[in-house]
């Protein structure tokens, strides 16, 4: 042992020190952060972590109404399926239904009620207690109702359905208004008109998809969002699966090739607006042809006298052979069907369009029978077509504001600055409006522009009930019960109403205090009316079997018998299509469709939406309008090109995409972009065609014909990479996509089945 | 067992395509590519189940999306007659797979299900596997993603989140099979019925396109199915042996 | 001119002392670290012994860890579970009191994790409870603990396995049960 | 040979050599802190920040997940693979004119594989797991996947550079001792830790022959098999373009090309800045010529032959992949390259050309450039086009990447000028050898040292 001087002992102590130090810092390190374990202070009883629960309710992203069911865990909600139980989605969803979740924890609600501190529009907004904003409102009412004045308040609701739909009538009534609006956009106004002139029925029939052998649509884009795209999914899936000899062949007729169009055997290019008259060619040849034998033969003859296919050939621009094919394959093929929707049921002759597509199912002998067009009995729940507002009704709405004949205006769940064209001036009218109120959970274009609001919980926090309009042959009813806590200080629509409703004294009649108090009532009322067996048990045991299985139906069925008047076959006509615009400066048909991701552009605010590429173009978070190959040579356009598109009413800029499927003189844009508010995800993205429609009508209804504008298009000479995920799209003789004949086709037994939902809870 | 036994077990096993004298489960999905039409519900729905992170529109710009099933889109012919066709692709689960050579740590295995298996947690990210993979399937993790508050509170607890320089891809919803097999457990049974597992896509898809099961089961609907005579496989001619089988479309 | 390689050697004699040194004292370091600032028992905001309940009273587990044998996760009993007992029983200890404060603010414990998995091992103890495995096999003499700690091997070796949980003692106990799948990844792992 | 060396003494050949060592000049100085700093601020910094972000930091993308740090690597690799294998081979063949420059050119070898090894972690998304890729035993009881292309190529590069670590080192230690004999202080210890007692006796002589050549004879097969196991990380995939049984033989010629156009560059520098005039003459430059004339021959064969092979298979696949390579996006580069390996080379058959200094230093540049590019398209041209048109894509390298690659030439730079400073980067004792013995009144005066 050498000896160790001073020196040499201090640099020891000094190396072991530093090392001892490194060493625990070493240890320190690899600790992992402190996790806590926090117990509930009463557990829960219906639910226990660790396991999933799933609670049925009613998806309210659009109007159908499937049933869902919502896996949660520890009080989250997890997932959102189809509810197996349901008739009309039988357990599938559509994705913008799944990606409701994303409404629930969107980073942009609304939390607390909030009043507009500074002038309209400016967003200053200051948040006050539910007390407060509801006593600012319910004051006005009062004053109002007390003067018996009010009319002058207006109730401007997206299209409810349902026992909220019913508080909402009967709350307006008794303010005494009359002004109670449910807008949509893509509600199906002359559907129902060309159904109540040809059917005398003031509800949607039941296409019965699943069972037809041949289906013609003319432009229902009826996979994606025509009425209820999941069930006609449904029924288009069976049909495909049939056997071979049964195989349904699907036909679809329309400008701009649409998801349906893919799916579709054959895809006929047709101009908007012309549809009705290649209906009614159709029609011709199948009468003249003698394949239609009914007593009242000689009248259609008459009526259809001036449709003969060569006539019609002309002024469709659709080769004569391709329409009596079409019509004897029609009546040949049993069952078949024929639908209308798209373009061809928002234009200036729409109805009489739509009632053409009713005659040929007439003349084909499919109204009443199965594989064709089923009428569906009086839908049981409540139906508040009356109040559906066509783009006229909200014309007239706009009107009284600037009489200053309205003094309160309460929107809820629409967004009416959006999706009405800038000719409606409705962000003026609400300027001339003293109090407007939203109930909109989200800062959406025409809630910045409130006074006051009172955010409304998402779906999946409150109490409703659905009874699917479109229906499924039977009378269909399904209450939507909350299936997480509400997250923020938000409160029902119907809980707003209520609160509203005993502030102003209406408790006579409007006597519940909670929104499923008020449910309840409405269902104890369908309760009574059901048959012996479901009277034998009792009220409480039908409401929580009707909560587990998340729906109700009923077994009666409507009329089948059906023979139109002599006045109705002579009224059959359809007039040539009218555009806004001279051909000359206005060279293209401007034809918007409802994009399959954001809708009419409520989804856009959903990052799920806005990242799944587009169906068609596999376009991610942005718009495009949609141009043939051959014009694109023309115009000298490539893929990415910024252009403006410029109509009568103003310009859009979009970058073109060079859509393979769409006629020469057409250009399509997708509706649900082009947000100047309405959240991070969708502010200030993509352009939105509806601002720069004509302000042009459907005479009966007053709806709006979107696809009667005409456009032209005005190269910029800018050029963005458009953000696809799709690389090249075509397979270049790989033969990736093998196809076969139809003798080929042959199918497996498939039944369609769920994850038993009973076995995961 | 002596060594030179052990090696030659293990020589034997390797030359066998999945190393597996027989799988336990074989599952197996089939596409019927005559009922897609493209409506990518299975994607949202895949999204919501397997925590498939946000992007973001620049990244996508580069190219750089997670989709573990994504629509392919294929045009034919011109206007008038233009069709467009669609191919759902999602991870193929190989039985020869080429992913699973490659992998220098074994992070993608085949497991005795059958399925071509990816643990996050085991992989260094050379990426090496997404070259080889003639479907183009498998998405790399570029960094950490992250969801605005509160939309991690819909993340599902049952799929891990993964971290940057990961490899991911779809997993037939192992989650979803291995509740069933616990289920299947509690009821004391061996096996798992047909039909009682249904990863996401297939469960969501509107026009069951999609069919899922045990293709050992001779019952199992995807056994009739996939013994159609429309069935095949895409790039079949690379002798992946895939198990997922596709219906051709019909022409008619 | 040396030409052995021995000097050149002894010049850096000292260095390399100094350098042991050091070595020695990161060792000290290290074990002073996990010896006396140890993250496998930390201190809980109330001094539940699991000695007392579970030893001397001989409280079955599952009592209040209720979900062990239907859920993936055991659970923590909710206060409401602790006031149950302790509405009547050792009201007047400090250690009560502290609880009965929580129940009174209607504050849930934040009890600190020690059994922690990373997040990307999915464990069931559903299944383990089902196949009757003993809680101890992986909590250790949990009933002997006053502060509950992680599992390590005891002097006497009682449990067999390491102060850390690790992988190989999955993998160990299922190959030895001969679990079906027990060593696929994905039965853990996904 | 003779020629030059006549006026040169054993003694001018150790005053050259240690002075190259012992006297350190300003300039030198400047060289390092400029290629230290380059390093720093374009390698570690941007590497640094890839860590912290993640991949993302790099132009990869889907479908195209490999990128330039692979073909960086490549590049390395093929580097590296100039020295010790030429040095190896020209041992064997005993031919005379390498040993003035054989020490820098397995300097060349090592630095650029250590460069190459680097790169690995700068590839993969979790470096700090890298060593998952090594056999041995741990708690999880797992193994490495022995059937992965990349597997092979850890062991392959760990192996080679421990090979040519040893090659270099135990070549050099006569000189570390003969260094060791002329300088004092720190100098003297760290040789004589290196030189590891050596005395030179006949004994000693004997056994480094011994094995010296044994080591030659041993890396030469292993130099071939590691890029032959790096070709196979592409050759194994089924990638067209990737997929050929030609890669293996290609990436090694390829190696071969690049590495003895890289030595040309670096004699070239050792002659000029560290006064090397009469070791590294004219027959050099003349003799690699003739290698590298015959090597660039090769490499345009294989080339050919590649482009046939892609055309004969008459696929779709392959047909895309060409076409995008001979007129897509990256045509340009392609051509570049053509013109740089396949027909700049062919000048090189004049001798007047090869054995002018500046032209052949120029070529060799042009050469590695060349290459380099011909490891980028390999990556970059065949990803993103493979068999699902849907899913193609395009990639193009970020800042980042661009910046690493740029900043590896200065790492490499760095490990060089160190290197000048504690190797002999010319043998002392081969190039005596081949030098007529002194008179024995010489010898004596330089006692101790060496032969």
């Amino acid at each position: 042992m050498p000896k160790i001087d001073r020196r040499e002992f201090i640099k020891l102590v000094g190396a072991g020190g530093v090392g001892a130090g490194a060493g625990f810092m070493l240890r320190e390190s690899k600790k992992d952060p402190t996790e806590y374990l926090i117990p509930y202070v009463v557990a829960p009883e219906d639910f226990s972590s660790g396991i999933a629960t799933w609670y049925n309710s009613v998806c309210s992203m659009c109007s159908t109404g499937c049933g869902i069911s919502v896996r949660t865990r520890e009080g989250r909600a997890k997932k959102i399926e189809g509810n197996p139980s349901h008739p009309v989605n039988q357990g599938r969803l559509c994705g913008m239904g799944q990606a409701g979740l994303q409404v629930l924890y969107n980073p942009d609600r609304i939390t607390e009620p909030l009043v507009q501190a500074g002038d309209r529009g400016s967003m200053s907004f200051e948040q006050i207690t539910w007390e407060n904003g509801l006593d600012q409102l319910a004051g006005r009412l009062e004053l109002l109702r007390a003067a018996r004045r009010g009319n002058k308040v207006s109730f401007l609701t997206a299209g409810v359905n349902g026992h909220l739909a019913q508080l909402i009538e009967s709350f307006m009534r008794q303010l005494g208004s009359n002004r109670l609006l449910h807008y949509d956009f893509d509600h199906p106004h002359t559907l129902y008109a060309a159904n109540q002139k040809f059917f005398g029925q003031d509800h949607l029939p039941y296409y019965d998809l699943q069972n037809t052998n041949l289906l013609l649509s003319f432009g229902a884009d009826y996979l994606t969002n025509w009425i209820s795209p999941v069930h006609h999914s449904i029924g288009f899936g069976t049909s495909r699966q049939r056997q071979a000899e049964t195989r349904g062949r699907f036909v679809q007729i329309e400008p701009r090739m649409s998801a349906s169009g893919a799916a579709a055997d054959e895809w006929i290019a047709a101009i908007p607006g012309t549809e009705g008259i290649l209906a009614l060619g159709m029609a011709n040849h199948i009468v003249s042809q003698g394949n239609y034998q009914g007593a009242d033969r000689a009248d259609w003859l008459a009526a259809l006298s001036d449709y003969s296919p060569s006539q019609v050939a002309e002024q469709t621009g659709i080769p004569e052979r391709t329409i009596t094919r079409l019509a004897d394959e029609f009546t040949e093929t049993q069952p078949s069907l024929a639908i209308g929707g798209g373009g061809a049921a928002n234009h200036s002759n729409s109805v009489d369009t739509l009632v053409a597509v009713n005659v040929l199912n007439y003349l084909a002998g499919n109204v009443g029978s199965e594989g064709g067009l089923l009428f569906n009995p009086v839908p049981a729940g409540t139906v508040s077509r009356p109040h559906q507002a066509s783009y006229r009704n909200m014309l007239e709405l706009t009107e009284a504001a600037h009489q200053g004949e309205i003094d309160v205006l309460i929107i809820n769940g629409t967004n009416p600055v959006f999706t009405l064209p800038a000719a409606a001036e409705f962000r003026e009218a609400l300027a001339e409006i003293p109090l407007v109120v939203s109930t909109s959970s989200f800062f959406d274009e025409t809630t910045v522009l409130a006074d006051l609001i009172l955010p409304s919980n998402s779906y999946l926090e409150s109490w409703g009930d659905h009874f699917p309009e479109a229906g499924v042959g039977f009378p269909v009813g399904a209450v939507s019960q909350p299936v997480v806590s509400p997250l923020y200080n938000t409160r029902a629509t119907g809980d707003i109403i209520l609160g509203l409703a005993n502030k102003i004294g209406m408790s006579s009649t409007i006597p519940w205090t909670s929104m499923e108090e008020c449910i309840k009532a409405g269902w104890r009322r369908i309760y009574e009316r059901g048959d012996r067996q479901t009277l034998a048990q009792g009220f409480d045991e039908f409401w929580t079997a009707l909560l587990k299985a998340g729906v109700w139906g009923e077994t009666t069925n409507g009329s089948t018998a059906f023979t139109p008047d002599q006045s109705v076959i002579a009224g059959v006509s359809v007039a040539a299509p009218e555009f806004s615009g001279s051909e000359q400066d206005y060279p293209f048909i401007l034809h918007p469709y409802l994009s399959a991701n954001f809708h009419d552009g409520r989804g856009a605010n959903l990052p799920w939406m806005q990242e799944r590429p587009d169906p068609m173009t596999s376009v991610v978070y942005g718009s495009w309008v949609e141009i043939n190959p051959t014009t694109a040579v023309e115009l000298g356009l490539i893929e990415g090109d910024l252009v403006d598109i410029e109509s009568p009413q103003g310009q859009v800029r979009a970058p073109v995409f060079v859509y393979p499927a769409i006629m020469p003189n057409v250009i399509a844009m997708p509706i649900g972009q082009g947000h100047s508010e309405y959240g991070r995800y969708a502010k200030d993205r993509g352009a939105n065609p509806l601002e720069i429609l004509s302000p042009q009508m459907e005479q009966i209804t007053g709806n709006l014909a979107t696809s009667a504008t005409r456009v032209r298009i005005v190269a910029t000479g800018s050029h963005i990479d458009l953000v696809k995920t799709s690389g090249t799209s075509r397979d270049l003789g790989r033969n990736i996509v093998q196809t076969t004949g139809s003798e080929g086709h042959e199918v497996s037994d498939v039944r369609l089945n769920s994850i038993p939902i009973t076995e995961l809870t | 067992m002596s060594l030179f036994s052990r090696f030659m077990d293990g020589w034997r096993k390797y030359r066998k395509p999945g190393y597996y004298d027989e799988f336990d489960y074989h599952w197996t999905m089939t596409v019927d590519l005559d009922s897609c039409t493209g409506c990518e519900a299975c994607m949202t729905a895949c999204q919501a189940e397997n925590n498939i992170p946000l992007v973001g529109e620049e990244e996508l710009a580069k190219g750089r999306e997670i989709q573990w099933i994504r629509i392919e889109r294929y045009w034919e012919g011109e206007y008038p007659n233009a069709k467009l066709n669609f191919l759902p692709m999602m991870c193929q689960h190989c039985d020869a797979a080429p992913c699973e050579t490659v992998c220098p740590v074994s992070a993608t295995y085949h497991n005795q299900d059958g399925l071509n298996t990816q643990i996050y947690n085991r992989c260094v990210g050379t990426r090496s596997c997404a070259v080889y993979c003639p479907y183009e399937v498998r998405y790399f993790n570029y960094y950490n993603h992250h969801w605005d508050s509160p939309l991690d509170q819909q993340l599902n607890p049952d799929v891990s989140i993964r971290g940057k320089g990961v490899m991911e891809k779809c997993t037939f919803c192992i989650q979803r099979i291995r509740e069933a097999k616990d289920l299947a457990k509690d009821d004391g049974r061996r096996r798992v019925r047909d039909g009682e597992v249904q990863p996401a896509c297939v469960q969501s898809c509107p026009t069951k396109a999609l069919i899922f099961g045990d293709r050992k089961d001779t019952e199992s609907q995807v056994y009739q199915s996939m013994n159609n005579p429309r069935a095949y496989k895409v790039l079949d001619e690379l002798n992946t042996d895939s198990s997922v089988v596709y219906l051709k479309k019909v022409d008619a | 001119m040396k030409i052995s390689i021995v000097p050149a050697l002894r010049v850096l004699k000292p260095a390399a002392i100094l350098v042991l040194v050091a070595f020695f004292g990161l060792g000290v370091g290290y074990w002073s670290n996990a010896t006396f600032s140890s993250d496998t028992s930390p201190e809980q905001p109330i001094a539940f012994s699991h000695q007392i309940h579970a030893g001397e009273n001989e409280i079955p587990c599952q009592y209040c860890h209720t979900q062990a044998s239907r859920s993936p996760s055991a659970g923590v009993p909710s206060v409401s579970k602790c006031i149950g007992c302790h509405n009547e029983i050792a009201t007047e200890r400090p250690q009560i009191r502290l609880l009965m404060s929580y129940w009174e603010n209607r504050e849930p414990i934040p009890w600190i994790k020690v059994h922690d998995l990373p997040d990307f091992v999915h464990f069931t103890h559903k299944r383990h409870v089902l196949a009757e495995i003993e809680c101890q096999t992986c909590h250790g003499a949990v009933e002997t603990m006053d502060r509950i700690r992680l599992a390590r091997r005891d002097i006497d070796g009682t449990v067999q396995h390491d102060q850390t949980w690790e992988m190989r003692l999955c993998l160990g106990c299922h190959r030895e049960n001969e679990v079906e799948n027990g060593t696929d990844c994905w039965t853990c792992h996904k | 040979m003779e020629a030059e060396n006549k006026k040169l003494g054993y003694t001018d050949i150790h005053e050259d050599v240690v002075r190259s060592i012992v006297v350190t000049g300003p300039k030198y100085y400047a060289a390092l802190a400029t290629s230290g700093g380059l390093a720093l601020l374009c390698f570690f910094f941007p590497w640094f920040y890839q860590l912290y972000y993640g991949i993302g930091a790099a132009g990869m993308n889907h479908p195209g997940v490999w990128g330039t740090y692979l073909a960086s690597f490549i590049f390395w690799i093929g580097l590296s693979h100039s020295g010790t294998l030429l040095s190896c081979v020209l041992h064997l063949t005993n031919s005379s004119w390498r040993k003035a420059m054989y020490r820098s050119a397995e300097a060349m070898t090592l630095f650029s594989l250590v460069v190459a090894a680097t790169y690995v972690f700068v590839h993969v998304g979790r470096p700090w797991f890298a060593h998952w890729t090594f056999p041995y035993p741990n708690q999880w009881e797992l193994w490495p996947n022995f059937r992965s292309p990349l597997l092979f190529d850890v062991m392959a590069i760990a192996t080679y550079l421990t090979g040519s670590t040893i090659f270099i080192y135990m070549g050099s230690i006569p000189d570390f001792a003969a260094v060791r004999d002329r300088t004092v202080g720190w100098r003297n210890t760290m040789y004589s830790l290196l030189s590891l007692g050596w005395r030179g006796t006949d004994t000693e002589w004997h056994r480094l022959h011994w094995a010296y050549t044994f080591l030659a004879v041993l890396i030469i097969p292993l130099a071939v098999s590691v890029h032959s196991i790096v070709s196979w990380d592409f050759a194994m995939s089924i990638v067209p373009g990737l997929h050929q049984t030609i890669f293996a033989p290609y990436f090694v010629v390829g190696a071969i090309y690049s590495g003895t156009a890289g030595i040309v560059t670096v004699m070239f520098v050792l002659r000029k800045y560290m006064g090397f005039e009469q070791y590294i003459t004219k027959l050099h430059f003349d003799n690699l010529g003739k290698l590298l004339l015959v090597l660039s021959l090769l490499w345009t064969y294989i080339n050919a032959i590649e482009l046939f092979t892609g055309w004969y298979s008459g696929t779709s696949d392959e047909y895309e992949q060409l076409s995008f390579k001979l007129f897509g996006f990256y045509a340009p580069l392609y051509w570049e390259m053509i013109v740089f390996c396949a027909a700049a080379p062919l000048l090189m058959i004049s001798k007047r050309f090869r054995t002018s200094f500046v032209p052949m230093l120029v070529l060799s540049i042009a050469i590695n450039i060349g290459m380099y590019t011909e490891r980028f398209l390999i990556v970059a041209t065949s990803l993103p086009r493979q068999y699902l048109p849907d899913a193609w894509g395009f990639y193009s390298p970020s800042l980042v990447e661009v910046s690493i690659m740029v900043g590896s030439f200065a790492v490499f730079t760095t490990l060089f000028l160190v290197f000048v400073k504690i190797f002999p980067s010319v043998s002392m004792y081969e190039v005596k050898e081949t030098m007529d013995t002194p008179k024995l009144k010489a010898a004596i005066s330089q006692a101790g040292s060496p032969a």
